[in-house]
């Protein structure tokens, strides 16, 4: 058995807040416990709401910034023992907002040619090379390496953030939300652009999304995180098909697929994402949990295998 | 390549095609620039300024230390007493006026820009610092900006100046050491902002050192904000230095510097109102000149707020 | 007569680059107890028309039209006072940022009670008892203690719940919102989605949806108006446009959305090449043909404007036939 | 003004200490003037003395005056003046706690003695010929039971004197409040005052006051500078008189070296190059204007001892300045600071002549009693300076201030203290004469001081006010009246 | 909010402790302090007497322990020139600068603001035009030669004013315009910007969607949003103003805190000018402390937390 790319062990964040001005810092538990396991090759997906803690675990792989608690192993090297340096060859980010991820003030050719110059790779001649050779890979005209972010599309610039990201040929790429701030049509320009890209680079994705329809279609797994915890990990046809969690249900009940026959989804859950400073007792999801029972709200369920992954919840298996 | 790359890239290339290439920033910013009155006015009047001050002597070929006494005060060239010798007349000592303006305003130059380079490297510095490193450091450069800010910058100069001599060094290094805080406001804030925009964890994340970081991520981004700190600090120091000689503890004679003109013209102002009505529509052009310059580089650098 | 009659609406703002025509001679008509979804990518338009229904416009922004007629009132011929006496009144408006669409110096009663009271001539208690009233409408607990609430102690569902109540308030015949739910969770988008459709049934109001989800459009409107580059490229009732898309836009957009069980997991996605054109300058012919396929030069000319069925039609010269894909 | 019987008078400078012996300012003079009494009254127009406190006095020998007091006066808070209140005050003067500012005004005092309730002796330390007219200017009486009570701090904020004013208000920074002393003893050689209150304003700016005056805010200032004079005789209702003082302005050089061992200022040439560089006659006639004179020995001429006759004499003469430098060793010049505290342009105008043989002063323009600090700590290398001699008309009074080794000596040389301190004492006023004019040669032909010129003093004042100027700038407000 | 006070007054408590380090050093380079207060022809033995009498040959840390524990006490020492007390000396001051600054920042506020909010509801008119080149204009004015030639106009030429001086409100009439002068750009500038700001929220536009009437928006909605940075800038101008005021005393000959710092500076008595320094220093901490908490009440965000 190879050893996985990616191996996260009971990985906690837990940021101090300050409360307003008024009260002491506040214990914000970001990621509590996730453990989780990508093999090489796959695209691992993480789907959740906002402030459930997908970008907090994406940084926490890309060494941004260290956990708390928990161990993330890179083909089983602990990344805490592994120069800083030598994390970022092997894992990549891609940012969500293509706006904010490039240095409005440099040139897509510099841009680009970053990782190489921070890591001292080449010269200035070869890496010029090596960046005409990202932009005819992620499809960009090569007349276009001394633009500017600002005279670029959305799609241009996540097109740049991919190239940027990829110029140290890494192993892994870290996708948080790479389209989700683009239209639809570019949407589906980035994601055919990624899958061709994961075949030629035989990369590895972690795919952070809040789209599950998105997800769905380029996932091999999906973990599906609920207020800094994995709620439920399967692969694909198995989540898509039968999920074993309420959480997990709802969710892909809110998937609205343009049919106009189907209306809107009938069952509906209620409330809003908890206070992640104060989360509620027990299963974090019961206050809006249909199925939830008085054993939800005192105990916290533990994973229990399901058909091709596992969940977290009582009623599960 | 597989095909479905290829063809994307082609249909880029077609889009991209569709859009007019945008113009290059600098060309952007010029563009920009020509259309805003006030930074060409203020432009304009620096420009000459910084000409007539600085070719001083093609412009006078009196000597501004030069005294005659048994020519004192002669009214300038509008008044019917008025000779073209010294079209603007002479002080009180008989040296020409205009030469002395001239002369004036490369002090008045020379302190601005001393004090902002000595004062903007602090301050930038100390807000960079704040601004990306946070936590501690941020709180105690803060600390140190709140304390900067607490003492009366007139009278800790004037004090300073007092203790050490006053002499035009003195001025620059009181100063430079005075005004830097909105330098470092300005830089603090701004860094902050910048640090947490994704392109600096990217840089962390591609594994660039923290310098470099500093130096080519951050920095680049908030030189335009600081130019115009830069601009608006320099108006301010002139005048401080301007306030600092009328009061006897700025620039020594017999160097002409403007504010010491005020002062020493002060005296005769009731009846040769002129002696400082010069120096102070000088001093006010200049100011109001950098002034312009940098409220137009605010507006002229501030980007698109739709793009 | 419809409740809202749209008549080549055209919006022009002038900036440094040179004009922007955002919006151009955008024509619909809306009844009540109709939802007419307005899609289409970011910058083509949608919030300005919408804006410009209400005369809420940036002052730069310059407003035309043949005619626009709300209950038979020439919105065009319409002055100032007689605008703030509709809005507000018989037509609101839901925007699309909760955070930051309430006034944080007042509380949620304050600013609930003020918009009945600036049309009606009734008591603090009757506005304040009417805000309970429509709290509990859009599904807020205890209502009666939110009004002492600033809107930074609510979250963005609970704000977005309370901009609707706020709208409804003088039981509108009209509410337009403004991508009401892009801001919000998927899972609060629903409810929020659902809430909006209940009230305007229950009311018999036309609602007007902006959005830039073609799910959510598939799902809640009747009748749908697909945007490009400020022009209406197709328009029709939501079964029609979605199960006949003709346009080569309206096509392209649906092919490039992954869904479940049409599209296959890691096949690559229908995409439509190119992007949006500058708006800045005359343009004439169709906005689109740059990035269509189909494109000819007959393209280059002016639109037809293609009826494609009751009250579906498109702004293309290709035949439907042809285009179908 | 007049129609409150108010006279508001202006002037640049603060004394830090009302007290008269604690403070070196002219305006401080002034004051002692209207609200103490001196033993002697000066007539100003005929210069003879005249009794005042004293109604009497006697030389019982060279050493010893004998002195008869006046009966009946009362200090201004109804106390009787007896010769207690003379002997307190001579003899706490002479004590080094007194911290006496001007210590040549007492010093040639050894001590005084009650002989009766209305008789003193004072002894002095040796023949001083000057006696009367120190005792007739820079030595008011205190009251010394008062004194004794409150000290020189609680006297500093209600002082009280005999005089024709009494102080009702000392405020720092804003000045001084006086009004008529109703006791004030007949038959006073002052008179009897006509104008009901006094008021001393601060105004440290010369266009303040100027301004102050013009708006009617002030009734009288002075010193006002010749071009202002010469404008403000135009403005109406304003009344413009010029007349020549005892003050002489002069630079000071650092001929001890106690700035530095090398500084340029402890060469003669050097000094002597300066006194060449400069046109005193062209200050006089530009700058200072009527009234001054230009003055070539280290006294105000018309003193008693003083003359510039066969005194060495510095003519404009820039190239031999030039020359002198050169020789010296400064070819090119030096650079070096000015100190000054008053009139400003006379300074820079010293600067302006200096540039012109190469050398580059810069000016420190400091407020008085800074520069004093800054001279007698041995900081300053060369000052303009000017001297009044408290009014005492007299050479000692300039010389024994600027050349007896004193702290404000800068030349500190004990050939010219040991012949002035001869002459101070010395009776025979031909022998005296010859010993001042020996020493004023010596400090001329080694340039230790450079007089410049005489000041005149120009008061300008509404025309409301009847007032006459004396030479020895002490305007006597207690003679004015309203018209 | 007892804790935010606390925290807020302890930052505060702490910068102050600071500037007391930087004056206490001020006065202590200024040079041997024994020989300053012996006087200049006190002999060495009375320097040194003197040096043990007041703990001058003491370290410095115990020195400075002495000096705050009488600046806390408001006791300043003796004053080197006039020989007494400092406290006295400045206490008879501080009403003047106080009161010239107070009016100052009125005048300034009274004038400003309205003015910033109108050039914002009609931005881009020659209005707004005219307002902010006044503002380039007004900074671009030493407050020095603004001084004289309000004396020149309003005192000499139209004898509407006094001079100088401080004994009855009129005299304070110029001095406060040439002092509030400097501030007012500024405050305009923020008003206005503030107020662009606002009137570009979203909150803005919903009240708009209510129709309300645009009086209602401008002075309901928006100038009350726009008015809370105005209250931080006023309490920073007000210290400013303070400081500044030396220029405007000297120019003035008003007997305030400014012109007691500017004589005590050139006359070396540098006992007073630390009291100064602290003593802005302290009321521009207490200023901006008081700005915060109102700050913090105005704005419901902060207030209601
Ligand atoms: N630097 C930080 N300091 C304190 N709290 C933080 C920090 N970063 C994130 N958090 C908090 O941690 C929680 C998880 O945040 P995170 O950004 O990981 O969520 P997310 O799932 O990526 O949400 P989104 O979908 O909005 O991107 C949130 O409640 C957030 O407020
Ligand atoms: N105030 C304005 N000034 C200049 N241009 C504007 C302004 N408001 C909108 N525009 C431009 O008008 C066009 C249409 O804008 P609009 O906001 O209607 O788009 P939208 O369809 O609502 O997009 P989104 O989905 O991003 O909200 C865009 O190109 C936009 O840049
Ligand atoms: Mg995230
Ligand atoms: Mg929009």
């Amino acid at each position: 058995m190879t050893v996985p790319v990616l191996e996260l062990e009971n990985v906690t964040k837990i940021y101090p807040v300050p409360q307003g001005m008024f009260k002491p810092k506040a214990m914000l538990t970001a990621v509590g416990g996730v453990s989780l396991t990508v093999a090489r090759g796959e695209v691992h997906a993480l789907v959740g709401e906002s402030g459930s803690g997908k970008s907090t675990l994406a940084k926490m792989l890309l060494g941004l910034t260290k956990p708390t608690s928990g161990e993330i192993r890179i083909d089983g090297v602990p990344i805490a023992k592994t120069d800083r340096r030598e994390v970022a060859r092997r894992i990549q980010p891609v940012f969500q907002d293509p706006y904010s991820s490039l240095n409005p003030r440099k040139s897509v050719a510099d841009l680009i040619a970053l990782p190489l110059v921070a890591h001292r790779i080449g010269t200035s001649e070869s890496r010029q090379k090596t960046v005409a050779e990202m932009l005819d890979a992620v499809g960009l005209p090569r007349r276009m390496i001394d633009a500017y972010p600002g005279q670029m599309s959305g799609g241009q610039r996540q097109r740049v953030a991919i190239a940027r990201a990829l110029v140290m040929r890494p192993d892994v790429l870290i996708c948080d939300e790479p389209t989700s701030a683009l239209d639809v049509s570019v949407q589906a320009q980035i994601l055919n652009l990624l899958m061709d890209l994961k075949r030629e680079f035989k990369l590895t994705y972690f795919f952070i999304s809040h789209n599950l329809a998105v997800v769905e279609h380029l996932a091999d797994r999906v973990a599906v995180m609920y207020l800094g915890r994995i709620v439920e990990e399967r692969g694909r046809e198995a989540l898509f098909t039968q999920a074993s969690h309420p959480y997990s249900r709802a969710l892909l009940d809110c998937v609205l697929t343009p049919d106009p026959t189907l209306g809107m989804p009938d069952t509906v859950i209620s409330g809003s994402f908890p206070n992640p400073i104060a989360p509620p007792p027990g299963c974090a999801f019961h206050p809006r949990c249909p199925c939830a029972n008085e054993r939800c709200r005192i105990e916290v369920p533990r994973p229990v295998p399901v058909a091709d992954g596992v969940a977290s919840c009582f009623s599960a298996a | 390549m597989s095909t479905t790359s290829a063809s994307s890239a082609t249909a880029t290339a077609a889009g991209f095609d569709a859009v007019p290439v945008r113009r290059s920033p600098l060309a952007r910013f010029t563009k920009r620039a020509a259309r805003h009155p006030g930074f060409m006015a203020g432009a304009f009047i620096l420009a000459v300024i910084l000409v007539m001050s600085i070719g001083a002597p093609l412009f006078t070929a009196h000597d501004p230390y030069a005294q005659d006494i048994s020519k004192r005060l002669i009214p300038p060239i509008w008044h019917p007493k008025g000779t073209w010798e010294h079209w603007l007349g002479t002080d009180k000592l008989g040296r020409d006026y205009f030469a002395r303006l001239l002369y004036g305003g490369r002090i008045s130059l020379m302190i601005g820009a001393a004090t902002v380079l000595m004062s903007g490297a602090i301050g930038t510095a100390l807000g960079v610092a704040a601004g990306f490193f946070g936590g501690r450091v941020d709180m105690v450069i803060g600390y140190i900006i709140n304390v900067r800010l607490a003492l009366p910058v007139v009278l800790v100069a004037l004090a300073v100046a007092a203790l050490v001599g006053t002499s035009l060094n003195t001025v620059i290094v009181v100063l430079g050491l005075l005004l830097w805080d909105r330098f470092a406001v300005v830089a603090r804030s701004t860094t902050q902002q910048i640090a947490h925009a994704d392109f600096v964890a990217a840089a962390r994340a591609i594994g660039c050192s923290t310098r470099l970081i500093v130096f080519s991520e951050v920095l680049p981004n908030i030189v335009n904000p600081l130019i115009v700190v830069a601009t608006l600090e320099m108006a301010h120091a002139i005048l401080l230095e301007a306030a600092l000689s009328f009061l006897g503890l700025g620039v020594q004679p017999p160097l002409p510097s403007w504010g010491l003109m005020i002062s020493e013209g002060k005296q005769y102002m009731f009846f040769s109102p002129w002696v400082i009505t010069i120096p102070g529509v000088a001093l006010v052009a200049l100011v109001l000149g950098i002034n312009l310059l940098g409220d137009g580089l605010r507006d002229v650098t501030a980007p698109d707020n739709r793009s | 007569m419809p409740l809202l009659d749209v008549d080549h609406l055209t919006i022009e703002i002038p900036t440094e680059a040179g004009q922007l025509n955002a919006v151009n001679g955008v024509s619909f008509t809306l009844e009540r107890g109709e939802t007419l979804a307005i899609v289409g990518e970011s910058g083509s338009g949608k919030s300005l028309t919408s804006l410009a229904l209400m005369d809420l416009l940036p002052s730069r922004a310059v407003r035309k039209a043949r005619s626009m007629r709300f209950d038979g009132i020439d919105l065009m011929a319409a002055g100032q006072r007689k605008m703030e006496d509709l809005r507000g009144d018989r037509m609101a408006m839901i925007f699309q940022e909760p955070m930051t669409s309430l006034n944080p110096a007042y509380t949620v009663g304050d600013q609930l009670a003020e918009a009945l009271r600036r049309h009606r001539p009734v008591s603090r208690a009757v506005a304040r008892e009417r805000a309970v009233h429509l709290l509990e409408r859009v599904g807020i607990t205890a209502a009666a203690s939110r009004l002492g609430q600033y809107p930074h102690q609510l979250s963005g569902g609970l704000r977005q719940r309370v901009m609707i109540a706020m709208g409804l308030m003088c039981e509108p015949d009209l509410i337009i919102a403004d991508e009401p739910t892009t801001a919000l969770d998927v899972t609060i988008q629903a409810q929020i989605l659902m809430l909006l459709r209940d009230i305007q049934r229950e009311f018999g109001m036309g609602l007007i949806l902006v959005t830039h989800d073609l799910g959510v459009v598939a799902r809640v409107a009747t009748k749908v108006a697909v945007m490009y580059a400020g022009r209406l490229v197709e328009t029709g009732p939501v079964e029609a446009v979605f199960g006949a898309p003709s346009h080569p836009y309206t096509q392209g957009l649906l092919r490039a959305i992954p869904v479940p069980g049409r599209t296959r997991p890691g096949e690559p996605l229908g995409t439509i090449p190119g992007q949006v054109p500058n708006l800045i300058g005359p343009l004439a012919g169709c906005a689109f043909r740059n990035r269509c396929d189909h494109a000819t030069d007959a393209c280059a000319a002016d639109l037809p404007e293609r009826d494609l069925g009751p009250g579906h039609r498109m702004a293309c010269v290709l035949d439907p036939v042809a285009t179908a894909a | 003004n007049k129609a409150n019987d108010t006279l508001v008078y202006a002037s640049d400078s603060e004394p830090e200490n009302i007290s008269p012996y604690h403070n070196n300012l002219r305006e401080g003079v002034i004051i002692a003037h209207l609200v103490w009494d001196t033993l002697i009254y000066r007539n100003p127009k005929t210069g003879e003395y005249e009794p005042e406190l004293a109604t009497s006095w006697k030389w019982i020998d060279p050493v010893t005056l004998e002195l008869k007091l006046r009966q009946g006066v009362t200090f201004q808070d109804g106390s009787p003046f007896t010769a207690d209140d003379v002997v307190f005050t001579f003899n706490y003067v002479l004590t080094p706690e007194a911290k006496v500012v001007t210590k040549q005004n007492v010093e040639w005092m050894a001590g005084t003695d009650k002989i009766d309730d209305y008789t003193v002796r004072v002894r002095l330390k040796g023949p001083f010929p000057a006696a009367l007219e120190y005792l007739s200017g820079p030595t008011p009486i205190y009251p010394a039971a008062y004194f004794k009570k409150v000290g020189l701090d609680g006297f500093s904020k209600a002082p009280i004197g005999t005089g024709p004013y009494r102080i009702t208000a000392v405020e720092n920074g804003k000045g001084v409040m006086m009004e008529k002393y109703k006791g004030y003893f007949k038959g006073s050689p002052l008179g009897d005052p006509a104008i009901g209150k006094i008021q001393f304003r601060v105004i440290p700016d010369g266009e303040t006051r100027m301004a102050e005056l013009m708006t009617g805010g002030v009734d009288w200032i002075w010193r006002v500078p010749k071009d202002q004079a010469e404008q403000l005789k135009t403005v109406p209702n304003l009344t413009v008189l010029s007349a020549e003082t005892m003050r002489v302005g002069f630079l000071q050089f650092d001929s001890a070296g106690r700035t530095a061992a090398d500084t340029p200022m402890k060469n003669e040439k050097v000094r002597q190059a300066i006194a060449y560089a400069i046109d005193r006659q062209a200050m006089v006639k530009n700058l200072v204007g009527e009234g001054a004179r230009v003055m070539h020995s280290a006294c105000f001429i018309d003193q008693t001892g003083c003359t510039d006759d066969g005194v060495p004499r510095y003519d404009y003469n820039p190239e031999k300045a030039k020359k002198l430098l050169a020789e010296a060793g400064y070819p090119n010049g030096f650079e070096t600071d000015l100190y000054a505290y008053r009139e400003r342009e006379y300074a820079e105008a010293v600067i302006g002549y200096l540039r012109a043989v190469g050398i580059r002063a810069n000016l420190r323009f400091l407020k008085y009693a800074a520069m004093r600090e800054a001279a007698r700590a041995g900081k300053v290398p060369l000052q303009y300076q000017t001297w009044g001699s408290f009014s005492v008309n007299d050479a000692s009074a300039f010389t024994g201030v600027w050349f007896k080794e004193n702290e404000d000596d800068m030349s500190r040389d004990p050939k010219v203290r040991a012949l002035l301190e001869k002459a101070d004492t010395t009776t025979d006023t031909a022998a005296r004469k010859d010993l001042y004019k020996e020493a004023l040669s010596t400090i001329a032909q080694k340039a230790y001081l450079l007089p410049l010129f005489s000041y005149p003093s120009n008061y300008a004042f509404t025309s409301d006010l009847a007032f006459t100027a004396q030479p020895d700038e002490l305007p006597r407000f207690y003679a004015a009246r309203w018209k | 909010m007892l804790a935010f006070l606390l925290r807020r007054l302890a930052v505060a408590l702490s910068v102050v402790l600071t500037v007391s380090v930087i004056a206490f050093l001020l006065l202590h380079l200024s040079g041997d302090l024994a020989t300053d207060l012996a006087g200049p022809e006190a002999s060495p033995e009375q320097v040194a007497q003197v040096r043990a009498e007041y703990g001058l040959d003491q370290p410095l840390a115990v020195q400075y322990g002495h000096w705050l524990a009488g600046a806390i006490r408001f006791d300043f020492g003796q004053s080197f020139y006039f020989r007494e007390s400092v406290a006295s000396l400045v206490g008879d001051r501080i009403p003047i600068t106080l009161k010239l600054g107070a009016i100052a920042l009125g005048l300034a506020l009274v004038f400003a603001i309205p003015l910033g909010a109108l050039a914002a509801v009609k931005r881009g008119s020659w209005f707004d035009r005219a307002a902010l080149a006044f503002c380039a204009l007004g900074q671009a004015v030493p407050t020095f030669w603004l001084g004289l030639t309000l004396i020149i106009v309003f005192s000499v030429n139209l004898r509407w004013l006094p001079v100088s001086g401080n004994a009855t409100w009129s005299h304070y009439v110029l001095p406060s315009v040439a002092l509030g002068w400097y501030a007012i750009p500024a405050v305009m500038r923020l008003t206005r910007n503030g107020m662009l700001d606002v009137m570009a929220s979203d909150y803005i536009r919903t009240a708009r969607a209510k129709g309300l009437r645009p009086k209602t928006v401008i002075f309901k909605h928006a100038l009350r949003n726009a008015v809370v940075p105005v209250v931080a800038l006023a309490a920073v101008q007000f210290g400013f103003m303070l400081g500044g005021s030396i220029v405007v005393e000297a120019v003035f000959s008003m007997q305030g805190l400014g012109q007691l710092a500017w004589e005590a500076i050139g006359r070396k008595d540098f006992p007073v000018v630390q009291a100064i320094v602290m003593l802005l220093a302290t009321i521009y901490i207490l200023l901006t402390l008081l700005a915060d908490i109102l700050n913090a009440w105005l704005d419901p965000r902060i207030r209601v937390a």
